[in-house]
């Protein structure tokens, strides 16, 4: 990937921020970071109009939890109230009625787990090597776009980066 | 033994730390595996062996059977061959066992130090002591020996009498507390025969007791309560279904009383007088039997004096229901029976002759034809024992049973007396108040480990054998006794033929043989009296009549009442004293008072506002025992937490016997008072004064309150209502058909059951006590029982009816409750870990292994029959030796309850299996309903409608009720309501 | 990396505990480690002799314990050393010549005070000695072949369609 | 610019929401560390205690028959209440975008861990035999043998334990953007402390994108969770037949009672907190206000509770309910019920002035005063409904002795204990929630707000 430049926009504002991404889709450079201190709707949006991304693979690793929660349940407490049929009074052998609760806690349990597994595997952590271009203030404060741009589209992205607000725009070898 | 407890300790507080350390605990079993020799042919290890012998807890003379395992004897019942206990044991009974591996039973002989102080010497040299004392007091001249003690029946103390007589000596006086010389004394007046009659009380209609406790404490209770069952079991007399009429006159309510249809609070003294006019009633109304020929004009003139009108303004008690106690007893068709266990000496005649009059004498009250032995010395014999003591004239005393110092009246000054005597030789188990005055103690054997006889009455020969190797490195008295007659009396001495009391026994048998003529080798014949327990025969009625000059005599009427009376009564359990060492009897709550672990001054709430105390009783029937009074006796005043009660008369102040003790070990030493201190002789009440003082004593009791609140936990119906077949409602009313969410669960082989009757039931506690015994229940001491921690797995429930009640149900709400074992048991889904489930044979088990000691369940339980090990269980040595090796010993943390006598049913159910055949009903019968004098609980198969206890629920139909069934638990326990009569309660 | 091998290490350590307290020998576990007083061996009496085993252990049909062998039985077929021996093999025990002859067996077989197991059903219920003690006629000192535990009595009891109430056991 | 420390400005930069929530993670002084001291010996004397209860059995304690249940199970459920408000405003009032809880959420779930993991130990604590708890648990074992899972006390392992991990989980990803720009900030150990804890989160738009959804869903399962525990603890009770207790009412009153009693735990702890770490300017008196509220409306629902279950109860005529009720009130006991109606009912009431809403003395009494009322109203439930049950002759009122007071002193400081530990090495508010709404939140307080100056 040689001939490529990593520009790395630093934004004070989130709306700043979003509007660089807005410019570097119009520009086709795809190729980019966004760090944010906070969970920001404007970037996201705007960062979902490039990736089309659609919606998080998380859910589906929940949904696959839940299930598999609620199934665990049904077997462990009908499962294990069969292997050995305890009387106890007077109920029936799988008494179901009270066996829902077991069923909805794990329900509950695996879906939690499984988000926040999910979260880790689809998010690629735990991660120690610091991304490309990140910057300790870009968890505090201020708001990073780092793009990785064509050498002949340096200056142009530059000043579109500057124009959607930037304080400050650094180059960085790729 | 210590590797265990510290692995123990050490699990229990890494518990603490981390749950790595979960390993299952347990304490390794014995390690090492010790065979016999040569073994016993008749011992199968692991399998229990039975003995048959006779109860020496009290005058009655109940033939037991007691349960030997390797040798150890772990249970005592009632043996069914006995036609006195018929297969029933009461609760001191049952605690023979405590009294056997009493943790306080002298181990080695002891000699008293100048200082007081005691040292232990070895046998030989007590032995020699003893005999070289005996030999210079038999050369110093006659009557220089004496005996005080109790009778160990007749051929033992026949033996003490040679004893004595070898030295020269006819000092000997054989004590008992609670003499039977009143009624002895009234008979031979009234009858011309000194003997005791026995009754039949199952055979009368109407029952009147003059504070005779035939329940509890009087003269043969096992036998009685089976008769009082029947009695009051309903029946058809005169065409109409009824149960027997039964008045009790009587200062306090206790269990016998509280069975009554009417309870007429006397003051003591004045039974006599009641009796009297009852008589004068019967008399007056032309109630004499046509044929007795009793002289009616000698029994008007006799009785004149004891107009009822007059009686009443005398003792307070109302005329009518003079009359109408009098109206049952002289109606009765069938027989009518009154009984006398006053003090009162009138009160004794005054019985005897309304039996007599009313034509009863043989056939609810008999005297046999043949007089046993007097197991007794008459008082006069025993003052001048005594008397020669004070005089000097005594070298040598021993004291062998009966603890004199503790219950001799003050007027006979036994402890002074002693302080004259050169030498004084303690012969028994645990150290009592009379071993603190003797010079020289020998452990004696317990009667569970010695050869004795008994003849409680004519025709009854008891035969008490050891039933198991003596626990201590003790003597039987008697080998001691003969022992020292031969070696120390010289020529007199050598005339006793007997080598030790074991060769008296036998000899006496043979003898025996020859007088009943029974057939058979002597050998047969012995060994059918151990089999058996002794020889049981009918003996023959004595035809008496009344002695015309008995109506000559003149009594004195009672005076007024005025001021407090103090009145003793012998303690349920405690007795004379006697089961106060026994942990069982002091933790088994009073029937009544339901206090343990103490003596008490039961008083009216009248009585309690007149000396100043003020309880709320009658709004909470909350227990209120905490204010202590001090009453002034002529012995200094003593001092008594006030138990407030409606169960006694206003004006009379009831205290126990039986505590009080200064010495007889651990469980007896230093509680309440002993009454037998200030009381004169021959009464059992005294005029006092008392006053509240400042002080707080805790009365303890399990009982948290006596005010049922018309919940159905204990019912009863009247007998009419019975006949009509209307059944009582309590608490909510019935659903038929209680909707089910689930379909029942099916239990296709046995369903065990239990039927109790709640009617038969009597409150006499020999269940609880016998539950203790058989599944190794711990005794947990009074301050834990204050805190609600009492482990008894059966429990007497006993609830006092509220003021507007009283006048229409029975006296007194008392039923064993146990566990329910019910079908929908609610304590077992509450249960995290199984350990309280329900097993195919439709018992509510409790795994004690399993459980973690949620404590969910008792919570649950409506009944309240769970218990929680708080601590530990303590069984110090040789108190252990008893526990039932069929049975876990729980740990701390863990819940237990009645296990209707699962080891029982397990054992039974092996046999049956092993022989190839089904479970017999009555083959398994647990501890509660073994002991059950009154056959109150059945136990048996639900799935078999032939079972005796099926029969019972079938037979009694209209009268089952499960206890609380608005919670449709659906328990396998089914009482049978109680009865009581419509006339008479307006 | 540092926090994979905490994880790791913490999973690792979750499982040992785990395996540790579920596999871990109970006290009452029978012991391989014990040594009798005397060299008496199995083998050579119930293997190469075929003497039964209820011949010594009389009680086992009888009672819940199986019961150790009187010293009366052992004399019987041996003769004490004074009478002369059939085997030298007592040789070492009867040297002493001391009656009573009190051998203090060690215990192989241990269960916990809170389970009543009873020999007498399962003999009558036809169940072979061997099935829970191993073949002990091949041994010479006796070593438990099966850890005596509940899952082992419970497999037994549901394969022969026993009772399988916690109760008959425990209590 | 900085906005003026203590002022209850909120700050208008990002920065400026950073330095102030840094500022309480800065070393601690002496007298941080010897209020740790003390917490440390509260909890040494409750292990002591329970050492000792261990080892002697439970006799040390002043339970028996019929309080079999008592001061232990009360802790529990009042801890297990404590923890639900932490969930309610940090999981509840997410899915409602409900912004003032962005100041005081991560407080509250800090005390929800914390709560339950008090709560957690109770039960063990009450067990006859602590050392089998495990028990409870389903593994495979030699014994075939697993827990009944008809039991609701194995309903309640099941849901407490759930219950913990998810608030765990809960709180730890919420935390996860906090602690990594708490790593770009520090140095030495801390520095690796928190290198570890971040797991390297760097705030990309993907992780961002996962983050959130995740967040969403944990919040989604956490709702129906923590009506779920509370109610599986009130079933503990109701599904016994004790009178008193067997009562259809008690999961919705035991729900309410748990953010009532939460709520009130949250400003107790926010008020000193407030003050002592220097978080006026991010925890404003709008907030507490709004804490408040949630207090005064809860304190009204359990009203209600208490009037419909004694309606309920003089409904069903059903005398052995009736009875205990009467001695739940008039019983000898009464006056824990007087005091109960006083503390949770009546005192409350006076957050009906705004005046006393903004007042952090008043707050501080009053959410004294609803704890008190809280625990008070669970031991009336547990040991007075026991006390009076079925069986009259087993009646018996429960007195604690010094153990169960030993150990529930030992409970709080352990509690106080982990909480203070927490607000010292991890961020008590959460900052990136603060910056992600502080166009909002500038808004909504610098909106006239009439008695600000009561703060």
């Amino acid at each position: 990937m040689s001939g490529e430049i990593e520009l790395i926009g630093t934004f004070t504002s989130e709306e700043e921020c979003a509007a660089a991404i807005e410019g570097l889709h119009k520009a086709h450079v795809h190729d980019f970071n966004v760090f944010s201190p906070f969970m920001s709707e404007k970037i996201n949006e705007a960062v979902d109009e490039v990736r089309q991304w659609g919606r998080s693979p998380v859910r589906k690793f929940v949904l696959a939890g839940g299930f598999t929660g609620a199934f665990t349940g049904l077997i462990l407490t009908v499962g294990t109230s069969w292997e050995w049929n305890i009387i106890a009074g007077g109920r029936p052998i799988a008494a179901i009625a009270p066996y829902i609760v077991i069923i909805f806690e794990l329900m509950i349990l695996f879906g939690v787990l499984s988000a926040v597994s999910s979260f880790f595997i689809t998010s690629r952590l735990p991660a120690f090597e610091s991304a490309p271009g990140y910057r300790t203030r870009f968890g505090a404060d201020k708001f990073g776009l780092v793009a990785r741009v064509a050498e002949s589209d340096v200056s142009k992205v530059e000043a579109m980066l500057r124009d959607a607000g930037a304080e400050e725009v650094a180059r960085a070898a790729a | 033994m210590s590797d265990g407890l510290s692995r123990r300790s050490f699990l229990k507080l890494a518990a603490t730390a981390s749950a790595a350390a979960a390993i299952p605990g347990c304490e390794p079993a014995a390690r090492k595996l010790i065979p016999y020799v040569v073994p016993d042919e008749n011992i199968v290890p692991g399998e229990p062996t039975f003995f048959a012998t006779t109860c020496s807890e009290c005058s009655a003379g109940c033939g037991i059977v007691a349960r030997v395992m390797e040798g150890r004897v772990i249970k005592l019942e009632g043996n069914p061959a006995d036609p006195i206990s018929g297969g029933a044991i009461c609760a001191r009974g049952q605690a023979a066992l405590q009294g056997l591996y009493n943790p306080d039973r002298l181990a080695k002989p002891m000699r008293r130090k100048p200082d007081g102080s005691l040292a232990a010497i070895s046998w030989d040299e007590a032995n020699r002591e003893f005999n070289d004392k005996l030999a210079a007091a038999g050369k110093a001249g006659t009557g220089r020996v004496a005996f005080v003690g109790a009778s160990m029946g007749p051929t033992l103390d026949a033996i003490t009498l040679a004893w004595a007589k070898a030295f020269g000596s006819d000092r000997v006086g054989f004590w008992e507390a609670f003499s039977d010389e009143p009624a002895r004394k009234a008979a031979e007046a009234c009858f011309g025969k000194r003997d005791l009659p026995i009754y039949r009380l199952d055979q009368a209609e109407t029952i009147i007791s003059f504070d005779a406790d035939f329940l509890g404490t009087w003269n043969s209770p096992v036998e009685f309560g089976r008769q009082f069952a029947s009695f009051r079991a309903p029946k058809q007399r005169n065409g109409k279904l009824s149960i027997g009429n039964y008045a009790y006159v009587g200062p306090r309510m206790n269990t016998s009383a509280a069975k009554a249809d009417e309870w007429v609070a006397a003051n003591p003294g004045s039974e006599g007088a009641i009796a009297m006019a009852v008589l004068n009633v019967v008399v007056n109304q032309g109630w004499i039997a046509p044929n007795s020929g009793i002289d009616v004009s000698a029994v008007k003139a006799f009785v004149a004096d004891y107009d009822p009108e007059k009686i009443s303004a005398q003792t307070g008690v109302p005329a009518q229901t003079i009359q109408r106690i009098a109206a049952w007893f002289g109606q009765a068709t069938e027989g009518a029976v009154a009984l006398a266990g006053a003090d009162d000496p009138l009160a004794h005649s005054a019985a005897y002759l309304l039996n007599a009059v009313t034509g009863n004498l043989g056939k609810t009250m008999v005297f046999l034809a043949e007089t046993p032995p007097e197991a007794n010395s008459r008082p006069e014999q025993i003052k001048a024992v005594i008397d020669a003591m004070r005089d000097g004239q005594v070298d040598v005393l021993v004291i062998a049973g009966g603890n004199p110092a503790y219950s001799m009246p003050p007027t006979y000054a036994f402890r002074d007396a002693v302080k004259r005597v050169g030498m004084v030789v303690w012969m028994g188990d645990a150290p009592d108040e009379s071993a603190e005055l003797a010079n020289l103690l020998l452990p004696a054997h317990h009667p569970l480990e010695s050869w004795r006889d008994t003849a409680p009455r004519a025709g009854i020969y008891g035969l008490g054998q050891p039933v198991m190797q003596p626990v201590f490195a003790s003597r039987a008295v008697h080998d001691m006794l003969i022992e020292s007659a031969h070696l120390a009396a010289g020529s007199a001495g050598q005339a006793i033929p007997f080598e030790n009391a074991a060769d008296a026994i036998s000899a006496s048998w043979s003898q025996l043989q020859g007088k009943i003529g029974a057939s058979g080798t002597p050998k047969e014949f012995w060994d059918n009296a151990r089999r058996t327990g002794g020889v049981f025969t009918e003996a023959k009625p004595a035809a008496v009549n009344v002695v015309s000059t008995v109506w000559k005599q003149k009594s004195q009427l009672p005076p007024v009442p005025a001021g407090l009376m103090l009145w003793a009564f012998p303690h349920a359990f405690l007795y004379d004293g006697r089961g106060a060492n026994k942990s069982w009897l002091q933790e088994t709550p009073e029937p009544v008072s339901q206090i343990v672990w103490d003596s008490w001054a039961e008083i009216h709430p009248d009585t309690a506002s007149q000396l100043g105390i003020e309880a709320n009783y009658e709004q909470t029937r909350l227990f209120a025992g905490l204010h202590v009074i001090e009453i002034s006796t002529p012995n200094g005043p003593v001092e008594l937490s006030v138990n407030i009660s409606r169960l006694v008369r206003p004006g009379v102040i009831a205290v126990p016997f039986g505590q009080g003790h200064t010495a007889y070990g651990r469980y007896a030493k230093g509680i309440g008072v002993n009454p037998f201190a200030f009381l004169p002789e021959g009464l059992r009440s005294i005029a006092v004064s008392a006053k509240k003082t400042d002080k707080t004593h805790k009365l303890v009791t399990p009982l948290g309150k006596s005010d049922m609140m018309g919940r159905a936990i204990i019912e009863s119906m009247s007998v009419e209502d019975l006949a009509r077949g209307i059944e009582p409602q309590y608490g909510e009313e019935p659903i038929d058909q209680p909707y089910e969410m689930y379909p029942p669960i099916a239990y296709p082989g046995h369903k065990w059951g239990m039927t109790v009757d709640v009617n038969s039931c009597n409150g006499c506690s020999a269940c609880v006590v016998a539950c203790y015994a058989e599944n190794n229940i711990q005794v947990v001491g009074k301050d834990n029982v204050n805190l609600g921690r009492i482990m008894s797995w059966i429990r007497v429930e006993r609830y006092i009816p509220s003021l507007e009640e009283a006048g229409r149900g029975p006296l007194l709400q008392i039923a064993p409750v146990m566990c329910q074992q019910c079908d929908h048991a609610p304590c077992e889904p509450v249960c995290p870990v199984f350990a309280s489930s329900h097993t195919r044979e439709g018992l509510n088990a409790q795994i004690y292994n399993r459980c973690i000691g949620t404590r969910f369940c008792e919570n649950n339980c409506p009944y309240k029959v769970r218990r929680f090990n708080w601590y530990d269980p303590e069984f110090p040595e040789p108190l252990n030796l008893q526990l039932n090796p069929d049975v876990t010993v729980r740990g701390a943390g863990v819940m237990e309850k009645c296990t209707f006598c699962i080891q029982r049913i397990t054992s039974a159910e092996i046999n049956a299996r092993t022989e190839n055949r089904a479970v017999m009903d009555g083959e398994i019968v647990p501890a509660c309903a073994q002991a059950c004098p009154a056959r109150a609980i059945t136990f048996g198969d639900i799935n078999d409608p032939k079972s005796a206890m099926m029969k019972r629920r079938d037979d009694n139909k209209g009268r089952t009720y499960t206890m609380l069934p608005g919670y449709n638990a659906l328990p396998a326990v089914t009482y049978l309501r109680d009865l009581y009569q419509e006339k008479g309660k307006a | 990396m540092v926090n994979r091998t905490l994880i790791t290490l913490a999973v690792l350590l979750f499982v040992i505990g785990v395996y540790t307290v579920a596999v871990s020998e109970r006290p009452w576990a029978p012991r391989s480690d014990v040594e009798q007083p005397i060299p008496f061996s199995h083998r050579i009496h119930a293997g190469v002799n075929k003497i039964p085993c209820q011949y010594c252990h009389e009680y086992a049909r009888r009672s819940a314990n199986a019961g150790v062998p009187p010293v009366e039985r052992c004399v019987g077929c041996h003769g004490s050393g004074l009478l002369g021996g059939i085997k030298p093999v007592t040789q070492p025990w009867t040297d002493d010549k001391q009656p009573p002859f009190e051998i203090r067996w060690n215990r192989v077989y241990t269960l916990p005070d809170f389970v009543r197991f009873v020999h007498k059903p399962h003999i009558w219920a036809g169940v072979q000695c061997q099935e829970c003690h191993g073949p002990v006629e091949t041994m010479d000192r006796i070593v438990p072949v099966k850890e005596i535990n509940m899952g082992f009595c419970v497999n037994c009891h549901e394969q022969r369609g026993a009772t399988q109430e916690c109760f008959v056991c425990h209590h | 610019m900085a906005a003026a420390v203590g002022q209850g400005e909120f700050p208008i930069n990002y920065i400026d929401v950073d330095r102030t929530a840094q500022r309480v993670m800065n070393p601690a002084g002496l007298k941080y560390w010897l209020w740790v001291a003390f917490l440390a010996f509260l909890v040494a004397v409750g292990v002591s205690y329970w050492t000792r209860q261990i080892y002697e059995g439970l006799g040390v304690t002043g339970y028996g028959q019929p309080n079999y249940w008592a001061v232990y199970i009360t802790n529990f459920v009042f801890w297990v209440g404590i923890a639900h408000s932490g969930t309610l405003i940090s999981a509840v009032l997410y899915l409602f975008r409900t912004r003032w809880r962005t100041a005081v959420y991560r407080c509250a779930e800090t005390m929800t861990i914390f709560a339950v993991v008090t709560a957690g130990l109770f039960p063990i604590i009450h067990l006859g035999r602590p050392w089998y708890f495990y028990w409870l648990c389903p593994y495979p074992n030699e014994r075939y043998l697993q827990p009944n899972f008809r039991s609701p006390l194995t309903w309640d392992f099941f849901a407490i334990s759930t219950y913990l991990t998810t608030s765990a989980l809960f709180l730890s990803m919420g935390l996860i953007p906090d602690i990594a720009n708490q790593r770009d900030i520090s140095t030495g150990w801390r520095k690796k402390f928190y290198t570890i804890l971040a797991c390297g989160w760097q705030g990309t738009d993907r992780q961002w994108r996962n983050f959130s959804m995740a967040y969403l869903l944990l919040a989604g399962f956490a709702t129906p969770l923590v009506l779920s525990v509370h109610s599986v603890v009130s079933w503990d009770f109701a599904t016994m037949q004790t009178p008193g207790m067997h009562s259809t009412i008690f999961a919705p009153y035991f729900v309410a009672g748990a953010i009532f009693s939460g709520c009130a735990l949250v400003i107790t702890l926010m008020v000193p907190m407030r003050k002592w770490l220097h978080i006026e300017d991010l925890v404003t008196v709008w907030h507490m206000d709004n804490l408040s509220k949630v207090v005064l409306f809860t304190s009204l629902v359990i009203t209600y509770s208490y009037l419909t279950e004694a309606f309920v109860v003089w409904y069903s005529q059903d005398p052995i309910e009736m009875m205990t009720f009467y001695q739940r009130f008039f019983g000898s006991q009464g006056y824990l019920f007087g005091g109960m109606i006083l503390c949770n009912c009546l005192v409350p009431l006076l957050l009906f002035s705004p005046r006393i809403r903004t007042n952090m003395i008043w707050l501080f009494v009053i959410s004294i005063f609803v704890n008190i009322g809280m625990w008070l109203e669970r031991f009336v439930l547990i040991a007075g409904s026991l006390a009076t049950a079925q069986t009259p002759s087993q009646w018996r009122f429960y007195v604690p002795k010094i153990t169960e007071v030993a150990i529930t002193v030992g409970s709080f400081g352990w509690f106080l204990l982990n909480f203070s530990l927490f607000t010292k090495f991890l961020p008590i508010v959460s900052m990136t929630e603060l910056k992600e709404g502080i166009t909002w939140l500038r808004k909504s307080i610098r909106e006239p707000y009439p008695y600000r100056k009561a703060a």
